[in-house]
């Protein structure tokens, strides 16, 4: 006798996976970290008193106190206050770029690799293409033609990480076409086929779930290397502007020995916040994989 | 004249300072070891050890215990004796005269004559020449001819004897003394196979130099290190230490080379905390030394808006420079208010107008100027927005945050951007700036901090400032050479700059040196100083 | 239940002796069983087959006998005694010896069952060298000659080829050529002859039995084929739903079925000759009646 | 407890050159290059399928057997174009499928059904059973997002598996499962002929019984045309009008069932029934020691053509 | 294949030609050159400069002339060393990548490693120590580390030198200068393999995790092979065929130099010059490296095809193209 009804609910593996997914204690953590850090950055400047910007040189680089729970930095100003600003920056520049690098990777990783031939060829000599280019001269000229444009400072960084994740695809499209390359040789690939599937179909719903656990790997890479990354981008002019501050550039200001033995919080706080929240995406994208994993139910 | 009110500024503290190290017996055993050599950094070498052919700075620093000058600047930009015993200007200011010691000799043991001089004078002035020494204010007699003409020699040099050399030149230049008076390099050697326009030769001998400076080259290595040992020929004697290196180290990690004993000397910025971690190790001699140039903020005196004086003096009340100068060096700077640096003859603030951060002053100014609060706290003018953007080469600037606050405050929309330096200059030079935040070079001649504002060359004046009081100023300021009758003309120089400012003056500052209290004389000895040569031959290792 | 397993002569140790084996996946909340306590033995030199419905847990049983169901499926209760010891329960580098060497198993489906990166040399080398000292090339030659006994044409581009590049037929007949190639004790053989031809098939059990006879070699031979059972076996297990519904020996098995669901399930089989409208099938009644848990089969937290 | 009759004679199976065929296959050949590892690593020339023509009529169940490796699946696979073959042409309705763009190829797929020797690789490992079924179900219209369950419940059913395999992964199934999987997918999307390779074989008797019944139900009511690749002689004599024996990427004997299982000329297919086991253990040992010797096959002579020995059986002798 | 292999390696040196133009006009984008910064030149001095070094040709001249010097194997003359660019890269790429493959032989060899056990024991207490490493080289900018390191290991202990390449005035030959330099590179190629070992091992455990539950690693059990050679040949075998890709990214890395290790630790290497070459505007020498690092990466990729096919032998490269 059929156990589950006709009329049983239809889940899909996506739903059925979250469903899971929460189910499992260190994922369910890891989201409410991250939803943690989401709050902090967003809402907690709402709560506290200070907005960031205030120098007062007579307390700089004050070690913590009741007033200012992470001390203040080289001008005075609030070092928790500068630190939810900052995951603002950080974390929609890191999730964001994640994502679109992702989507595009992807998406032009699989489409090489399904179709091979002429069509592989071109994408793939463009991806080599892309990534001959060095970064640092395209990065200045894209600084020298941004501030041509007269497009703000602040807003300069949204464009680079754009910029940088349409360039920045071929690492990705490379890993998973080599996937792809054998996965579309599986005989469930050509009975896909056989069953008269669109290619779409195929591509996305057939091979996209396999190069998953790749495809979770290089977004928790990727969104820790996007955070860090942006404070790289900030001496062209082209990461987050000063005053404000991002996570990267909190780290990368305590650059020197002085800082890093005397200043402690100065740099661990943002260094923190990163692991935390790229401790979390990785966590979570574990679990992410096996849930997507039909092998590894439990 | 001067605005009453103003209070002096006192530099009483940009003077240098020295710490006795306390306890040299901590010096770590690594260098303790090193009985016969002084090890000292250099940043990026390019190997070019030949001087006005090299193009890296660094090189100019690696040269210097390989090439004795005839003359060098010392720290108050006056010239001193080096090869040359003594010298004579003409009274016209146009025909040099130079005496050279007697028997001087190269490292290599041969003589080192007028004729080398000359030599190197002609050579520096080959049509194919390349290089950064520039004769273009100066123009030995008979250049032209010599470069484009069928002329053999330049006619503008004599030489006279063996140790005494005329040059005459074109055009009046009190600068010309040092460009005249550089490294000399001999004829014997490099001149081997000159022709005129054809320099290409010498490329074989750049990793090969040959000086009478006090050092001779032993080796080079690729990006490591320079080795140099003492030149027993050297005119003042063979140096007292025996080899002298030149290590190259990033300024990440020179503290740590030198805490470790990797290193002798070097200098470490401008951090007080530094100046405490350096004091803690015990075997630090240390000095802070008043450093020859003033940081500022190059104001595009082009654009409409900054045209106006009243607009210029507003930015200067507006802004907070005490605060700037507090958050960049912590104590070890000061706020400028001269274009010269304070340990220069010329420097006084006699008569100049100071600029206290005075926000009110400021903001009547603008209003003043016509530039009107509107209802979103932003001052504007005709309907045009005060917007300034504010160019930097440096993420941590500390203009940026302060100024950004101070001139919001002051109802100025204030933009910065971050650039990369060459992307900042060509800004700079295209004049496609409001604000751009820069150190001048470091001033020898009081010249140097001013002459760019005297002249109409967009290339060299990128501010645009013009004022004909100043410029005539600046003219006589080079057309003299007494020290006296100069300085007479540099204060009322000042104080009509101060005026009519151009640029915003921000600092003067102190930076650190430190050498281990083994090494004596060590406070004579900063690298890339004109005199550093002589000072390298009079240091000495303390005999335990 | 009746113990229906005949005292095969000899001495009284059997080879393998199964206990109470319990097989079990995780599901919903609670657990499913799919193989329910059940027991058996193999004398040395015997052939038993398992034979049953599709499902029923042959499969699991086979890999149970060498400790090898996978993640999330655990061998929940029971032992396995191989030569007296419990294969259970074994240490590795013990089980590693068993597993391949003493059992050697032929698993169902050959396709997925040999590493697609490597060829099919290089995995019949590794088996025996794995279990005897002996030199690459000899291994060579040691398995060369398998190939041939299996009856696969052409061994030497067989050696060289990669999985893919053969047939469900020739696949199948490597996995035997390495299930055999260590002259195991016990062969384990889940379905050895779907894939292959009849007369491949008939030489195939030929040489099982050959070695059989030569070796003493047990086996354990999971079969649908009603004639190739009829043929090895000389003991045959029935499953149904995780149980042994009924057990003995070939003759009596077959003549006598005790069990109805045996009794249908011999009558469905096809005849040669025989062309039928429809082909026989086993009625719902018979199902339920060889069923564990009649009502509600499936589940039990 | 069985409901089986007798049927008695055979239908008229002479072939007439002028009748229309819904596939008709000529010439097909295919050649893998393989690169040979291991120790001889000369690049190997494999003629899997060396010139086999077929032609299969609508509502025609037509047999393919043949030695392991004798290229039946390759032959299988080729006229479905899940690979090109080396040369031939197939003929789907009149019209030639090797020349088909991927698109044109693409409507035809649901016509024309393939189900896979090994079940296990043709399941995706990612895919629940439902999405597997469900989905070429719906792109086809066949189904639609509220009934989609429905539909696969009930071709699963027809194959004899429950509603609870719905929502599991293939790798959760028995052997049996999963070739009943396979079979119901290449069902649910209502083929007019299907290339079916050896989709018995893993099922104990009484689950064959069912899908062969079903496989006839489709035939004789939706007049489906079946390739059906076995090594099992009984199935293919039950289920089978038309018979072909492959040997070595060849067709070497060719006729209605009766011609074949009464009357086999070719020495293979003289070994082949010769070969059939018997489940009945008094037979044992009826086939010990019979190895078959293939001492009629020459290999170095050419390989004979395939000419009509009368009524349309045709041999290669 | 054979044909495959012309067709991509024509194909190669018709891409490397588009980077060459792309790159060169991109350089000629950036603002600036050689000269702009530097303060002490008169104008006029600096037109002559730029002339005398054809920077005042349009960029398509100096293209050409690049290109023909390139051709006859000249790469260009360096500004800021005064040298021509081939002799004065040389030792700079050499001692790069003497860390680089140093640090990328260990990084490899300590990523499979604890990759593979990571995935055999998934969640084990090895496999969060592992996690907890990769967080931290994710988290904390490499001269963080890189100073503590050198504060910890040479300051403190006195264990290992600051940095550079060898001992002050070191004159040593022969075995002891393997050894001294040896000893240079303990600090860079620890901090180097550290920050790449974390990410690498991750591409490694996920890779094994896929491969360990599929059906031929039983077998491969059943047959009684030791454990080792299940999960590091068989299993190994599979989950490396993704690595192939991540090893062609390497290729370019080798030689391109870490410019803040190198920066930090004052490894002469070509990291810093790389850097230096876009900030001065020295174009010869950026080209050069460039267009190396350029042919690098393309040959990775083509190495990478060809090794995919080699190592999958599924992969089909000859028929590409030809699917149905
Ligand atoms: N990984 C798994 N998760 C859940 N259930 C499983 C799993 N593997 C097998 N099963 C179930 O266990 C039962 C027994 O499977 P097994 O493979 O032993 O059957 P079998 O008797 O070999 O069948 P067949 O003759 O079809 O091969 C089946 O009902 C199957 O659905
Ligand atoms: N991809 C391939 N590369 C090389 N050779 C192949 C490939 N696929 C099949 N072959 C070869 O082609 C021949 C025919 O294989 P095919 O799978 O068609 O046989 P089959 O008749 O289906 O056999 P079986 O009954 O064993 O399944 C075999 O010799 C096989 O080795
Ligand atoms: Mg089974
Ligand atoms: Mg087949």
């Amino acid at each position: 006798m059929p156990r589950l009804g006709r009329r049983g609910r239809r889940r899909s593996l996506w739903a059925e996976s979250f469903g899971r997914l929460i189910r499992i204690p260190a994922a369910s953590v890891s989201i409410g970290l991250l939803v943690f850090m989401l709050l902090f950055s967003f809402v907690g400047p709402l709560l506290i008193g200070y907005t960031g910007d205030e120098i007062n040189l007579r307390i700089a680089n004050h070690i913590p106190t009741m007033d200012h729970w992470l001390g203040t930095d080289a001008y005075g100003r609030d070092v928790l206050t500068r630190l939810m600003f900052a995951g603002r920056i950080s974390l929609t520049i890191g999730i964001a770029s994640m994502l679109l690098s992702l989507i595009l990777g992807a998406v032009l990783g699989i489409v090489a690799g399904y179709y091979g031939g002429l069509v592989d060829a071109v994408i793939m000599r463009a991806a080599d293409l892309l990534m001959s280019i060095p970064g640092l001269p395209l990065l200045i000229v894209m600084a020298a033609v941004l501030s041509e444009l007269k497009v703000r400072p602040e807003s300069r960084i949204y464009v680079v990480m754009i910029l940088l994740s349409v360039i920045g695809w071929p690492s990705l499209a490379r890993l998973i076409r080599g996937q792809v390359l054998s996965l579309r040789e599986a005989p469930y690939m050509r009975a896909a086929e056989v069953l008269g599937l669109s290619a779409a179909s195929r591509q996305f719903r057939h091979l996209l779930p396999n190069v998953m656990p790749l495809l979770i790997v290089v977004a928790t890479l990727s969104t820790a290397s996007g955070i860090l990354s942006e404070s790289a981008l900030s001496f062209l002019g082209l990461g987050v502007v000063p005053p404000n501050a991002s996570w990267g550039n909190m780290i990368s200001a305590a650059n020197n020995l002085i800082d890093f033995q005397q200043h402690w919080w100065l740099w661990v706080p943002p260094g923190v916040a990163l692991l935390i929240t790229v401790a979390a995406i990785n966590v979570l994208g574990d679990r992410l994989r096996d849930v997507f994993d039909p092998r590894m139910r439990k | 004249e001067p605005a009453p009110d103003a209070t002096q500024n006192d530099l009483s503290s940009m003077k240098n300072e020295f710490y006795q190290a306390t306890d040299p017996g901590k010096s770590p055993a690594g260098a303790s070891a090193r009985t016969d050599s002084f090890v000292s950094t250099i940043s990026k070498p390019g190997g070019v050890f030949l001087p006005g052919f090299y193009d890296n700075g660094w090189d100019g620093n690696a040269v210097q215990p390989i090439f004795a000058s005839l003359v060098v600047t010392n720290d108050a930009g006056e010239a001193e004796p080096d090869l040359a015993e003594k010298w004579d200007v003409s009274d016209d200011g146009l025909t040099y005269t130079f005496h050279l010691r007697k028997g001087l000799t190269f490292s290599d043991g041969s003589p080192l004559t007028a004729d080398d001089v000359a030599f190197t004078l002609t050579l520096l002035n080959d049509p194919q020449y390349a290089g950064g020494v520039d004769f273009s204010d100066i123009v030995i007699a008979g250049t032209d001819d010599y470069r484009k003409g069928s002329a053999t020699s330049l006619s503008g040099i004599t030489v006279i004897d063996p140790t005494t050399i005329r040059i005459v030149t074109e055009k009046v230049n009190p600068l010309a003394l040092r460009t005249l008076g550089g490294p000399v390099i001999s004829k014997a050697y490099y001149g081997k196979g000159y022709a005129k326009g054809k320099l290409d030769y010498l490329k074989d001998l750049y990793g090969k130099p040959l000086g009478a400076g006090p050092y001779a080259l032993d080796k080079y290595v690729e990006g490591q290190e320079i080795d140099y040992v003492a030149n027993e020929h050297y005119y003042a004697g063979k140096p007292s230490i025996q080899r002298v290196i030149f290590k190259v180290i990033s300024s990440d990690s020179a503290l740590q080379n030198f805490e470790n004993g990797d290193i002798d000397q070097g200098g470490f910025g401008s951090d007080p905390a530094t100046l405490t971690e350096l004091q803690n190790l015990g075997f630090a001699n240390i000095e802070a030394r008043v450093v020859p140039d003033y940081g500022a903020i190059w104001v595009n005196n082009k654009k409409p808006a900054l045209a106006d004086t009243k607009v210029r003096q507003a930015l200067y009340y507006g802004l907070d420079r005490q605060q700037i100068v507090d958050a960049k060096f912590k104590g070890l700077g000061q706020v400028a208010d001269v274009f010269a640096a304070p340990t220069q003859w010329s420097y006084t603030n006699d008569g100049v107008t100071q600029y206290p951060y005075d926000p009110d002053k400021a903001g009547a100014l603008l209003d003043e100027a016509g530039w009107k609060k509107g209802s979103d706290g932003i001052r504007a003018k005709d309907g045009e927005k005060l917007k300034l953007s504010y160019i930097t080469t440096k993420q941590d600037d500390p203009v940026i945050p302060i100024a950004k606050q101070t001139y919001t405050d002051l109802g100025i929309d204030f933009v910065a951007e971050v650039l990369d330096a060459n992307t900042a200059f060509e800004r700079l030079y295209s004049g496609d700036y409001d604000l751009a935040g820069f150190r001048s070079n470091g001033l020898s001649d009081p010249n140097d901090a001013v002459s760019e504002f005297g002249t109409d060359d967009p290339n060299i004046n990128v501010t645009g400032y013009k004022n004909d009081e100043v410029t005539k100023l600046i003219k006589q300021g080079v057309s003299v050479f007494d020290h006296d009758a100069r300085q007479k003309i540099y204060t009322e120089l000042y104080q009509k700059l101060s005026e009519d400012p151009p640029i915003i003056l921000l600092d003067y500052r102190k930076s650190l040196s430190a050498w281990n209290a083994r090494i004596e004389n060590g406070e004579l000895f900063t690298t890339g100083n004109d005199d550093a040569a002589i000072a390298l031959s009079k240091l000495k290792i303390a005999a335990d | 239940m009746p113990s229906a397993l005949p005292a095969a002569s000899g001495p009284s140790q059997p080879l393998v002796r199964v206990e109470d084996l319990t097989v079990r996946f995780p599901s919903g909340g609670g657990h499913r069983v799919v193989v329910d306590g059940i027991g058996f033995e193999i004398e040395a030199g015997q052939v038993v087959s398992i034979v049953g419905e599709s499902g029923s847990g042959k499969s699991l049983t086979a890999l149970s006998l060498l400790k090898l169901v996978d993640e999330p499926g655990e061998i929940s209760g029971g032992r396995v005694l191989f030569d007296g010891n419990d294969v259970l329960t074994l240490r590795r580098t013990a089980l590693q010896r068993v597993r391949g060497g003493e059992v050697g198993m032929i698993f169902q489906e050959p396709m997925r069952s040999l590493n697609p990166v490597f060829t099919i040399g290089r995995q019949l080398i590794e088996t025996i060298r794995a279990h005897e000292s002996v030199s690459r090339s000899q291994a060579y030659e040691r398995s060369v000659e398998w190939l041939k006994r299996v009856g696969l044409p052409d061994p030497d581009r067989i050696m060289g080829s990669y999985p893919h590049e053969l047939s469900g037929g020739m696949l199948q007949r490597a996995m035997i050529a390495v299930a055999l190639c260590c002259d195991p004790k016990l062969l384990i053989a889940d379905e050895p002859t779907t894939a292959l031809d009849v007369t491949i098939q008939a030489q195939i059990i030929d040489l099982i039995l050959d070695l059989r006879d030569e070796t003493g070699m047990a086996v354990l031979f999971i079969t649908h084929d009603l004639g190739v059972v009829a043929e090895v076996a000389d003991v045959v297990l029935v499953m149904y739903d995780g149980q042994i519904i009924e057990r003995g020996d070939v003759f009596t098995v077959f003549e006598r079925p005790q069990h109805p669901y045996t009794d249908a399930l011999l009558r469905a089989r096809p005849m040669p000759g025989a062309r039928l409208d429809r082909l026989p099938i086993i009625s719902d009644e018979v199902r339920r009646m060889a069923s564990r848990r009649p009502e509600s089969a499936g589940v039990d937290a | 407890m069985t409901n089986a009759t007798v049927r008695s004679g055979d239908q008229p199976a002479t072939r007439n050159v002028d009748e229309d065929f819904l596939v008709e296959a000529t010439d097909i050949v295919k050649v893998f290059h393989s690169r040979g590892g291991g120790r001889r690593a000369s690049k190997d020339e494999v003629r899997a399928v060396d010139g086999v023509s077929l032609s299969i009529r609508e509502g025609e169940m037509f047999g393919l057997v043949g030695e392991s490796g004798s290229g039946k699946t390759t032959f299988g696979q080729s006229i479905l174009r899940m690979h090109e073959p080396t040369s031939g042409s197939v003929r789907f309705r009149g019209e030639e499928i090797l020349g088909l763009s991927r698109g044109q190829l693409r409507r035809l797929r649901p016509r024309m059904q393939y189900v896979f020797q090994d079940p296990f690789s043709a399941l995706n490992p990612r895919l629940s059973i439902a999405a597997a079924i469900g989905e070429p179900m719906r792109a086809h219209g066949l189904a639609t997002g509220n009934d989609e369950r429905d539909r696969v419940i009930d071709v699963l059913a027809q194959c004899g598996m429950e509603a609870d395999a719905l929502d599991r992964y293939p790798h959760e199934f028995s052997g049996g499962q999963r070739q009943r999987i396979v079979i119901a997918r290449a069902m649910a999307l209502r083929p007019e002929f299907v290339v079916a390779d050896e989709p018995v074989s893993a099922l104990d008797v009484s689950v064959q019984g069912q899908i062969v019944n079903l496989l006839c139900d489709l035939r004789d009511q939706q007049h489906t045309s079946f390739l059906f690749i076995s090594h099992d002689l009984s199935v293919v004599e039950h289920m089978c009008t038309a018979v072909a024996i492959m040997y070595r990427g060849v067709v070497v004997e060719q006729g209605t069932r009766d011609q074949i299982f009464t009357d086999p000329r070719h020495p293979y297919t003289q070994e082949l029934l010769a070969a059939v086991p018997i489940a009945d253990p008094r037979e044992r040992g009826r086939r010990r020691g019979r190895r078959a010797s293939r001492e009629w096959d020459d290999r170095t002579a050419p390989r004979a053509a395939l000419r009509d020995i009368g009524d349309g059986h045709l041999l290669a002798l | 294949m054979t044909s495959y292999i012309i067709k991509r390696l024509t194909l190669m040196v018709l891409l490397l030609f588009g980077v060459s133009i792309l790159v060169f006009f991109l350089f000629s984008l950036m603002p600036g050159d050689y000269y702009s910064s530097n303060r002490t030149l008169t104008p006029q001095r600096k037109a002559e400069l730029r002339a005398l070094n054809g920077l005042d040709q349009p960029v398509l001249v100096q293209y050409f002339i690049w290109l023909a010097n390139m051709l006859r194997g000249q790469f260009g003359y360096s500004l800021a060393y005064n040298r021509p660019v081939g002799d004065l890269l040389g030792p700079y790429i050499a001692h790069s990548f003497l860390i680089a493959f140093t640090a990328f032989v260990f990084t490899w060899a300590i990523a499979i490693v604890s990759g593979v056990i990571a995935a055999t024991k998934q969640y084990s207490w090895f496999d969060r120590l592992v996690t907890v490493g990769l967080f931290a080289s994710l988290s904390v900018p490499s001269f963080f580390i890189g100073l503590l390191m050198i504060k910890v290991f040479a300051v403190d202990l006195h264990w290992l030198p600051t940095g550079s390449m060898t001992d002050t005035a070191s004159s040593s030959t022969g075995f002891a200068y393997v050894f001294e330099i040896a000893r240079h590179m303990v600090l860079p190629v620890a901090i180097l393999t550290f920050l790449g070992a974390g990410s690498l091992t991750r591409y490694f455990r996920t890779g094994m995790l896929e491969v360990l539950r599929a059906d031929f690693i039983r077998t491969a059990r059943a047959k009684g092979l030791a454990e080792r050679s299940v999960v590091f040949s068989h299993a190994l075998r599979n989950a490396l065929l993704p690595a192939i890709t991540l090893l062609a990214f390497e290729l370019p890395g080798l030689f391109a130099g870490a410019i803040i290790t190198e920066q930090i630790f004052n490894w002469p290497g070509v990291g810093r010059l790389q850097l230096e070459s876009v900030q001065n505007r020295d174009y010869a020498v950026l080209m050069t490296i460039t267009m190396l690092l350029a042919f690098l990466t393309v040959l990775g990729s083509f190495l990478a095809d060809i090794c995919y096919a080699v190592a999958d032998p599924r992969v089909r490269l000859v028929e590409v193209g030809k699917r149905a």
